[in-house]
């Protein structure tokens, strides 16, 4: 009788990409809920337009190059790169910059590279940058949060989609009325004015231990990304290398001056901090490998994103953050190799 | 040595060995001074000026050479040649000369003079020298032009901005808009757009040299069949 | 027995996998009939292949050895049972090439005459020495895994003293169940056959690790000790872990200590051994008997009557399987081994081995046939489980881009083959195949690297040779014009190189077969190649008569 | 000190020489296709770099400013480079072929990176005294090297990617210069002067 | 002008001292790169890359005056071993050198030869033995595959033959040929 | 022998210097008045812009002097100031003065300012401000700096002297006030500092005594700053 020849192991594996993603996808959902709660509808267009424009632009560049388009679309990871990226984006941002910055994510940040496995930079924060870059003005268009009384407007899904699409404002408002800087950025400007910390602190974005709304978000994103951890989806180095390093040298600086530095715990609950940590640096494939390696690309970026917010022109770092240590990864990987069994220590 | 024929010099210069598109030399400028198409024609002329009496004198000199001072030698040569069209632009073309800035007097590392000189003049006679470097240069400043106006055309939406920095007040005119009321794409202007404008560009070359190579196959293979019959 | 429980240790990573046992371990090894065609390779284990002492057409009896070792890392093969020797030719073997290679065929008479029994013997009135040899003798070699000659483990070396001999009962891949019932029913064998190991190393203590899940193997194993009274043996319970079967990773478990890379475990003071091993080297000082036999599981969906047998080496697969009530329906595929460390056996006219542990038909979808792969994510899945704590996405990622250098940077030996890597692979890249591709690759490399050296010192011996025949050609050439100054002759205007090959030729003609002529290009000859020239006449001189088929080895 | 400090953060980070100011990038392109030769010409370049900066700034303060000769500079500066650079591979290959294994195929290679002279001048325009043309240079260098370093190693990686096919070799290579280039515009604004 | 001719002309005197004292100082013989790149090179000696063998090609290359593709027998794994270490671009074989192919070694059929010596001439690695008017024969550990002894052979008695393919020569398919051969 | 060698070397290495250094020299020779003159032109275009040619009838390229003011003028350098008169009398005066506090750094500013403490322009010689958001101050952006001209510490009022989210009469950009906020202080600090010292700043001697020297002709100028 004859049989099939295959390379052992035999038995068949356990897990495949497709139900990673998915994972992240789901764990993904507290913090979407929590950032449409607090800035309404225009999170979830976000999200619906810079998902299908991923799907789309890797349906096509794989049309193009005559792959299979179905089996790779399933892996779900254009749809997760377009999520993500839409997370970043202020939540009015005018639909062609969710569209740009998708397109730039998978045509040139991932396909050009060969698609899932061999892009070396974040699809999603290279999409990111470039709006930022490109589009600054949109880009730093945030709206106050549910809960900042004295200016909230709230646009109903229709106003929302006006203005996103056609850019149309609901009468009587300007778009000046409409936005507001996020905290990170307030707190810079006022730095930049010379403001003391506890001047800072006295305007009306400031919650309890971060910005107004942003720390809610970034408490269910740091739920979403315990879920992870505990399904073993991400291992715990990036994320804690991360926080760990943020918040170490946020302390160090708080430390020494108490006045012209924020707290810790500020710079752990503003901006990307949780997203970032869980979510973004944590993209396989552009991370580093290693065990150590990873604790070292993630306070990497911890560093480099406190040195941004508090010396550079960003409001925040954990973009560049992650595309510099992306750049890195290969390096560090190189040097951190584990101790082999058996070899010297 | 056998000398090459002066068509396969040119085309060598002009495409299959094009300094930027394939020997990657010469980056700096290219990527440095192409934010827009008139910068990269300033900058890519002056390169021709310099390859072309680089590559002459030195092929005249190239039988006095010894091997320890070659490259000084050479590399004085044409410092001599940039400090002359430096002097010369900084009188003539005053506000080009300043936006191009310190890439002219680094005309003079411009790798692909020097390579140029080692590979090409201190091997052929003048005649030949001459060509390869007028070719040479001319193939650089194709890709500076190109490049230059692609970007350009992507970040701002014009095209000859800025023309008459290099053909007097009457090119003022000569500039395109393009696209009315673009929003412009900032990338495209700054370094990273560069480094990938060049990038999409030699991507293009490879697509153009594969659509070549299948064509000539196809006459290739189309030949024999009427000799068959 | 009585002693302090066993301090444990952990290996990194490692799996823990559904174990598929109760299928097997269930009834009682059976004895196998014994085939009528028993097809015995001549390597059967790591190291030189043994040399034929047969003929074709010469009868032979059970526990005759019909191929001696050749070198030192070599045993000598038996036959499994009486009979005839029918055939010596390349047949197919258990080998995952799907090669065959030169095997020994024996019809037998169904007589199973023993030969006499030159083996057996009171190992304590043996020097370690001698009962190396015995071992050898009896073509035992490691039953567990690769099949390395067990007396050379025997052999440490007096810089190396042994303190512990460790019995291998961990049986950690799923499926197998033939040391389990091995050491269920055969335990005083094992203990027996380990105290002449023992004794052979002159260790201190013997160390019988099994897993947890085999409670009655570790039961009869106590009871075994109890019975001999021995205070130097203790059984260990593991956790049952894969792999905890690979013997760094229970030598780590058992000792703490951690076999260098590119070492060996008596660098630490350990030998390991399989208790199949074991159990052998009992019958060849109990009983005489040679390594003929081992037990086998059969099991997995794909046949009747899955269970242990006990099987003479050589039998076809086929027959294995027959008598264990045949395939079902189901069976899809042949793995000789277990399903993370076997592999696929594309014909079941393959003969059982030495190494044979196991047989795994598996019917339906019980092992799929592998997926398509992904590219790799670069997760670190596989690092986290990988026992040899190596970075298996990293050796995936050169050994798929060929650079050999830098898998070899990134530890490729070390790896031990588990599949721990492949299995949590979330992309299904068959990721063991790439190290095994790689490996293969690179061994290769250094075999023709190697004969690039010497292609190079010839190369330019030559160079050299030819140099110096100019010279003196030349010298000569000065002479006889002299010579011809003096005497001028008649000149043709024919080429003279064609005139002298034509002169060359009818010279030969002329003096055809005639000796004494002084061979060229004789220098530096080894042995070997006179001999090869010696034969080369030989057989010229035989030219005309020979009608024998050209043997290709000179 | 503290300024010596800014001036290497500035070089190696904020004004990159290869990412943010375009100079030095022939050899960036053509020598990081391996990692272990990346790291050579780095070494190299930061040995060569850093002692003509110096010889460019003694040339120009002792020799050219007295003779109010400023637009020699570029030949003055070149030769000075070109003589270095030539005299180190000499030595080099006589006195440690060890070392000439690593460092000279790519000695010669950097009398024409452009980098060298771009130093060199822009000492002049910076006004840099004796020891921040030294710290001048030596910043540049180690930008140089670092992201170098940093894009062979990337390189090594991509070289095996399922890139397609009008992309691979140096296109993508330049794709991927680009999108470092991006990410070091995150160093944008840290020093502000 | 002339203290600017002066300034520079000295300088580059100075210079020129220097870079001419060093010269002769240390001077350096040989070309270690060409022993490199010759360790690299099959050692097949069967002069398809045009020149008399390994050497003189592996010194071609040093020099500059060889393309990296020309070696038939080292196939795509020493083209891309040649590009590393001498850091440049891997090319594919050029064609005009020949193919690629499988290792073959000689056999001479003992039955014809007639031990004319023709073949041990051509035999760049002597790995042919045999007198004048002796049966000749190929020692089959030291053939390098070159075809050299072929073409000279008056009665063409030489054959290539592929090397036997044992388990321990067998080497693992690389998965990605197999998935390609599936499709 | 050898030591020949070396000498053929260095004269060698003297000739080429030579020559070549020569035929530069010769350029140079022939070159540096215009340059120096094609200098003057580009800053002279510049101050035009400001104070049309017509309005004044003295060479403001050279009438020039230097004062420091940290406080009011932004930087602890010595700011030059170009001065305008027509027939020995002050007409106008251009600043070169910095506005520190940009978003990315340091803004440098022309600010021209009339005798009466009108403004006669503003214009930005130099920044670093975001391209896309910041950089709408650079007249070849948008208008707004243009907006400056005819304005003056009455116009609007002291305390309207700021961007509209801070209770002034300048528009900002949206997403971009900082970088108008720093601007508008400038020009605001440069009137006061004007108002009050207007007539120390034409009383004082020129310092510019001469064309600028050859050496001083800088074959290096950076393309953007
Ligand atoms: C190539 C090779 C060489 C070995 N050499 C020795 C040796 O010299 N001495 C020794 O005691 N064991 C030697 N071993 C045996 C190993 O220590 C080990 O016991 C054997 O490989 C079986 O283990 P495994 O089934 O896990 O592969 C060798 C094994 C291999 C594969
Ligand atoms: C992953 C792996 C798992 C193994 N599992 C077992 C096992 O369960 N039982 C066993 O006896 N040998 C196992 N081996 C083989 C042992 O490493 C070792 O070769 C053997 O115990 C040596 O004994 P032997 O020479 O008597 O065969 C395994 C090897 C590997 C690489
Ligand atoms: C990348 C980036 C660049 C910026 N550049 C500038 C700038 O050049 N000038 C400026 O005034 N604001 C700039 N800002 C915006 C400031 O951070 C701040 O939000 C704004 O000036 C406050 O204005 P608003 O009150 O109109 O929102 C930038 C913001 C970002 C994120
Ligand atoms: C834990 C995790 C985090 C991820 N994060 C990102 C991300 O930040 N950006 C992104 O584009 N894709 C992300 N992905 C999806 C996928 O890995 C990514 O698109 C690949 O980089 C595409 O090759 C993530 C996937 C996982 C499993
Ligand atoms: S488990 Fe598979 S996909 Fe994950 S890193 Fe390892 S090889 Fe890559
Ligand atoms: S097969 Fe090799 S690499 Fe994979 S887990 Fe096992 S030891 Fe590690
Ligand atoms: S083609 Fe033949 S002679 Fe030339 S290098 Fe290759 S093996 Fe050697
Ligand atoms: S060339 Fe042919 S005939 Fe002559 S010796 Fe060689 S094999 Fe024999
Ligand atoms: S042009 Fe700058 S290094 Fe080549």
């Amino acid at each position: 009788m004859l049989f099939p020849v295959f390379s052992s192991p035999h038995l068949p594996a356990q897990n495949n990409v497709s139900r990673v993603m998915g994972e992240v996808l789901l764990a993904l959902l507290p913090g979407i809920l929590c950032a449409t709660w607090f800035f309404g509808w225009g999170v979830l267009v976000n999200i619906v337009i810079a998902a299908t424009t991923c799907v789309a632009a890797e349906a096509a560049v794989l049309a193009l190059r005559g792959r299979a388009v179905r089996a790779t679309l399933a892996d779900r990871s254009a749809l997760l790169t377009g999520v993500l990226l839409a997370l970043c984006l202020p939540p009015l941002a005018p639909w062609w910059i969710p569209v740009i910055g998708s397109l730039f994510a998978i045509v040139i940040a991932k396909q050009l590279y060969g698609g899932l496995g061999y892009n070396p930079f974040n699809p999603a924060m290279i999409g990111y940058v470039v709006l930022l870059i490109s589009y600054p003005r949109e880009l730093t268009l945030w709206i106050p949060p549910t809960g900042i009384e004295a200016q909230h407007l709230n646009l109903n899904l229709s106003q929302t989609l006006a203005l996103i699409f056609t850019n149309s404002l609901p009468a009587e408002t300007t778009i000046d009325a409409l936005t507001m800087p996020t905290p990170l950025d307030a707190t810079k400007t006022a730095f930049g004015l010379g403001q003391t910390l506890h001047e800072i602190k006295a305007s009306p974005l400031f919650g309890h231990f971060g910005g107004v709304g942003w720390e809610w978000i970034n408490l269910s994103f740091l739920i979403g990304g315990l879920y992870l951890l505990a399904r073993r989806v991400i291992s715990w180095h990036i994320p804690a290398g991360l926080l760990g390093g943020l918040f170490l040298i946020a302390l160090v600086f708080y430390g020494s001056d108490t006045d012209a530095f924020p707290s810790p715990l500020f710079h752990l609950f503003s901006g990307a901090a949780m997203l970032g940590a869980f979510f973004i640096a944590t993209d396989p494939v552009s991370a580093a490998t290693t065990p150590r390696g990873r604790l070292l690309f993630g306070a990497g970026i911890g560093v480099i994103a406190y040195v941004i917010r508090t010396w550079g022109g960003y409001p925040d770092g954990i973009a560049f953050g992650v595309l510099l240590m992306n750049m890195a990864a290969p390096t560090i990987d190189y040097y951190t190799k584990p101790r082999v069994f058996g070899q010297s220590k | 040595m056998s000398e090459p024929s002066y068509s396969s010099i040119a085309r060598d210069g002009l495409w299959t060995n094009n300094p930027g598109l394939v020997q990657l030399l010469g980056l700096c400028p290219l990527l440095a001074v192409t934010a827009t198409a008139i910068n990269g024609l300033g900058l890519g002329l002056a390169t021709v000026l310099t390859l072309v009496a680089s590559n002459v004198t030195i092929s005249l000199i190239r039988h006095l050479v010894r091997p320890e001072v070659r490259i000084p030698v050479f590399v004085l040569v044409i410092a001599s040649v940039v400090t002359m069209i430096e002097l010369s632009m900084n009188a003539y073309f005053h506000e080009l000369y300043n936006i191009l800035g310190i890439f002219i007097p680094l005309i003079v590392t411009n790798c692909a003079i020097i390579g140029r000189a080692e590979a090409f003049a201190s091997k052929h006679s003048p005649g030949r020298a001459c060509v390869d470097g007028l070719t040479m240069g001319l193939g650089f400043t194709f890709v500076l032009v190109i490049l230059g106006g692609l970007r350009e055309l992507v970040g701002q939406g014009t095209l000859l901005a800025q023309a008459h920095l290099m053909f007097g007040e009457a090119a003022r005119t000569w500039t395109i808009m393009v696209i009315e009321d673009y929003r412009g794409f900032l990338l495209a202007i700054l370094p990273p757009g560069a480094f990938m404008g060049l990038g999409l560009l030699i991507a293009l070359k490879n697509i153009i040299d594969a659509r070549l190579q299948r064509r000539a196959q196809q006459v290739m293979a189309a030949q024999p069949a009427p000799a068959a019959a | 027995m009585g002693k302090a429980p066993h301090h444990l240790h952990r290996f990194h990573g490692g799996l823990h996998l559904p174990a598929n046992k109760t299928l097997s371990s269930g009834s009682p090894i059976r004895a196998l009939p014994i085939p009528a065609r028993l097809v015995i390779p001549l390597s059967q284990h790591i190291g030189t292949a043994a040399d034929v002492m047969v003929k074709v057409g010469e009868p032979v009896l059970r526990g005759q050895m019909i191929a001696r070792a050749q070198g030192y890392v070599s045993v000598p093969i038996h036959a499994s049972s009486s009979g005839t020797v029918v055939d010596i030719t390349d047949h197919l073997i258990p080998h995952p090439s799907g090669l065959s290679a030169p095997c020994i065929i024996i019809e037998t008479d169904g007589k199973d005459t023993a030969v006499d029994d030159t083996l057996s013997a009171d190992h304590t009135q043996l020097d370690p020495s001698e009962l190396r040899n015995r071992i050898r003798q009896a073509g035992i070699v490691g039953l567990g895994g690769a099949g390395f000659p067990s007396f050379i483990k025997l052999n440490p070396g007096t810089n190396r003293p042994i303190a512990t001999l460790l019995i291998n009962g961990a049986e950690c891949e799923p499926y197998i169940s033939c040391d389990d019932r091995l050491m269920r029913e055969r335990a005083a064998d094992v203990i027996g056959g380990a105290a002449i190991l023992k004794h052979a190393l002159n260790a201190t203590e013997c160390v019988i690790a099994v897993e947890d899940n085999k409670p009655e193997a570790i039961q009869a194993l106590r009871d075994a000790i109890a019975q001999r009274s021995v205070s130097d043996f203790a059984v260990v319970v593991i956790p049952t872990l894969y792999p905890t079967g690979g013997e760094k990773q229970l030598i780590q478990v058992v000792t703490g200590r951690e076999v260098p890379s590119q070492g060996l475990p008596a660098d630490v003071g350990v030998i390991c051994h399989n208790p199949g091993t074991a159990a052998a080297v009992h019958r060849v000082f109990a009983l005489g008997e040679p390594l003929i036999s081992r037990i086998i599981t059969v099991t997995g969906t794909g046949v009747r009557e899955p269970g242990n047998v006990e099987v003479r080496v050589g039998t076809p697969m086929a027959d294995v399987i027959a008598a264990c009530g045949g395939y079902t329906d189901r069976a899809q595929r042949l793995l000789m081994g277990g399903p993370m460390m076997g592999f696929a056996v594309g014909n079941d006219a393959t003969p059982v081995i030495k190494t044979t542990n196991c047989l795994l038909v598996a019917g339906g979808n019980e092992l799929p046939l592998p997926q398509a792969p992904l590219p790799c994510i670069r997760c670190g899945a596989c690092v986290d489980v990988c026992p040899a704590k190596l970075l298996p996405q990293q050796l995936y990622w050169y050994a798929h881009a060929k650079d050999f250098d830098k898998v070899q940077d990134y530890s490729l030996f070390d790896c031990i083959e588990c599949g721990c890597c492949a299995y949590v692979c979330p992309s299904h890249l068959p990721l063991v195949q790439y190290y095994r591709f790689a490996k293969t690759e690179i061994w290769n490399q250094e075999r023709e690297r190697e004969k690039a050296d010497i292609a190079r010192q010839r190369h330019e011996y030559r160079l050299f040779r030819l140099e110096r025949e100019k010279d003196e050609r030349a010298a000569r050439l000065q002479q006889k014009q002299a010579a011809l100054k003096t005497a001028k002759g008649e000149t043709t205007a024919e080429d003279p190189k064609k005139a002298a090959i034509q002169a060359a030729l009818e010279r030969a003609k002329a003096k055809k077969a005639s000796a004494g002529v002084m061979p060229k290009n004789t220098d530096n000859l080894t042995e070997a190649q006179q001999q090869a020239i010696t034969n080369a006449d030989e057989r010229r001189r035989n030219r005309d008569s020979s009608t024998a088929t050209r043997s290709e080895d000179a | 000190m503290q300024e010596l400090a800014l001036i290497l953060i500035s070089t190696v980070l904020v004004n990159n020489f290869v990412l943010v100011k375009f100079l030095g990038l022939c050899p960036f392109m053509g020598v990081s296709r391996k990692l272990e030769t990346a790291t050579g010409m780095g070494l190299a370049t930061t040995f060569v770099l850093t002692l003509s900066s110096v010889c460019s700034y003694l040339v120009n303060a002792y020799l050219l400013e007295p003779l109010g000769l400023g637009y020699l500079r570029t030949i003055a500066f070149i030769l000075t480079i070109a003589v270095v650079v030539q005299f180190t591979e000499m030595v080099v290959h006589k006195t440690s072929p060890m070392l000439y294994q690593v460092l000279g195929i790519f000695l010669p290679l950097i009398t024409t990176n452009c980098a060298v002279l771009g130093v060199a001048l822009l000492n002049v325009q910076e006004q840099n005294g004796f020891v921040e043309s030294a710290v001048y240079g030596f910043g540049a260098a180690v930008g140089f090297s670092l992201v170098l370093s940093l894009f062979a190693a990337i390189r090594e990686r991509i070289a095996v990617a399922d890139v397609p096919v009008a992309f691979r070799g140096s296109a993508i290579s330049l794709v991927t210069a680009g999108l470092m280039s991006l990410a070091f515009m995150g160093f944008a604004g840290l020093i502000k002067v | 002008m002339l203290t600017a001719i002066l300034a520079l002309g000295i300088l580059a005197a100075l210079f020129g001292l220097l870079l001419g004292y060093t010269a002769i100082r240390f001077r350096v013989e040989g070309d270690p790169v060409a022993n490199q790149i010759n360790a690299i090179l099959p050692q097949t000696q069967c002069g398809q890359c045009g020149f008399a063998g390994c050497r003189p090609y592996a010194e071609a290359i040093a020099a500059g005056e060889a393309e990296i593709n020309q070696c038939p027998p080292g196939g795509e794994a020493g083209i891309r071993a040649l590009a590393d270490l001498l850091g440049r671009d891997f090319k594919p074989l050029n064609e005009e050198h020949g193919e690629h192919k499988e290792k073959m070694i000689a056999v001479i059929d003992e039955q014809v030869c007639i031990g004319c010596t023709l073949c041990i001439q051509a035999c760049p690695v002597d790995a042919i033995l045999g007198a004048a008017k002796h049966m000749h024969t190929v020692i089959e550990a030291e053939c390098t595959g070159c075809e050299l002894c072929v073409p000279p052979c008056p009665v063409d008695c030489i054959d290539m033959v592929p090397l036997h393919q044992d388990v321990s020569t067998w080497k693992w398919p690389s998965p990605d040929e197999v998935a390609t051969a599936r499709k | 022998m050898n030591s020949r060698q070396i000498l053929v070397t260095a004269l060698f290495l003297f000739l080429f210097a030579a020559i070549g250094t020569a035929l530069v020299a010769f350029t140079f020779d022939n070159t540096h008045e215009r340059i120096a003159a094609n200098e003057r032109e580009a800053l002279l275009r510049n101050l035009h812009v400001l104070i049309p040619p017509d309005t004044h009838d003295n060479d403001i390229f050279n009438d020039i002097t230097k004062v420091t003011n940290p406080e009011s003028l932004g930087t602890t350098e010595p700011a030059t100031v170009y001065r305008a008169r027509k027939q020995g009398w002050p007409v106008a005066a251009v600043l070169t003065t910095v506005a520190p506090d940009g978003y990315n750094g340091a803004i440098k500013l022309l600010v021209g300012i009339k005798l009466d403490g009108t403004l006669a322009g503003v214009r930005v010689v130099s920044h670093r401000e975001t391209p896309g958001l910041g950089d709408f101050i650079d007249a070849q952006r948008s208008d707004w700096i243009l907006g400056f001209t005819g304005r003056s510490l009455k116009d609007p009022i002291l305390k309207k002297w700021g961007v509209k989210r801070d209770g002034g009469e300048f528009d900002q950009f949206t997403g971009a006030t900082i970088t108008p906020r720093a601007v508008v202080k400038a020009v605001k600090k440069a009137l006061l500092y004007f108002e009050h010292n207007s007539q120390r700043l034409f009383a004082s001697e020129s310092t510019r005594t001469a064309v600028p020297a050859a050496s001083s002709v800088q074959p290096v100028e950076s393309a953007h700053e």
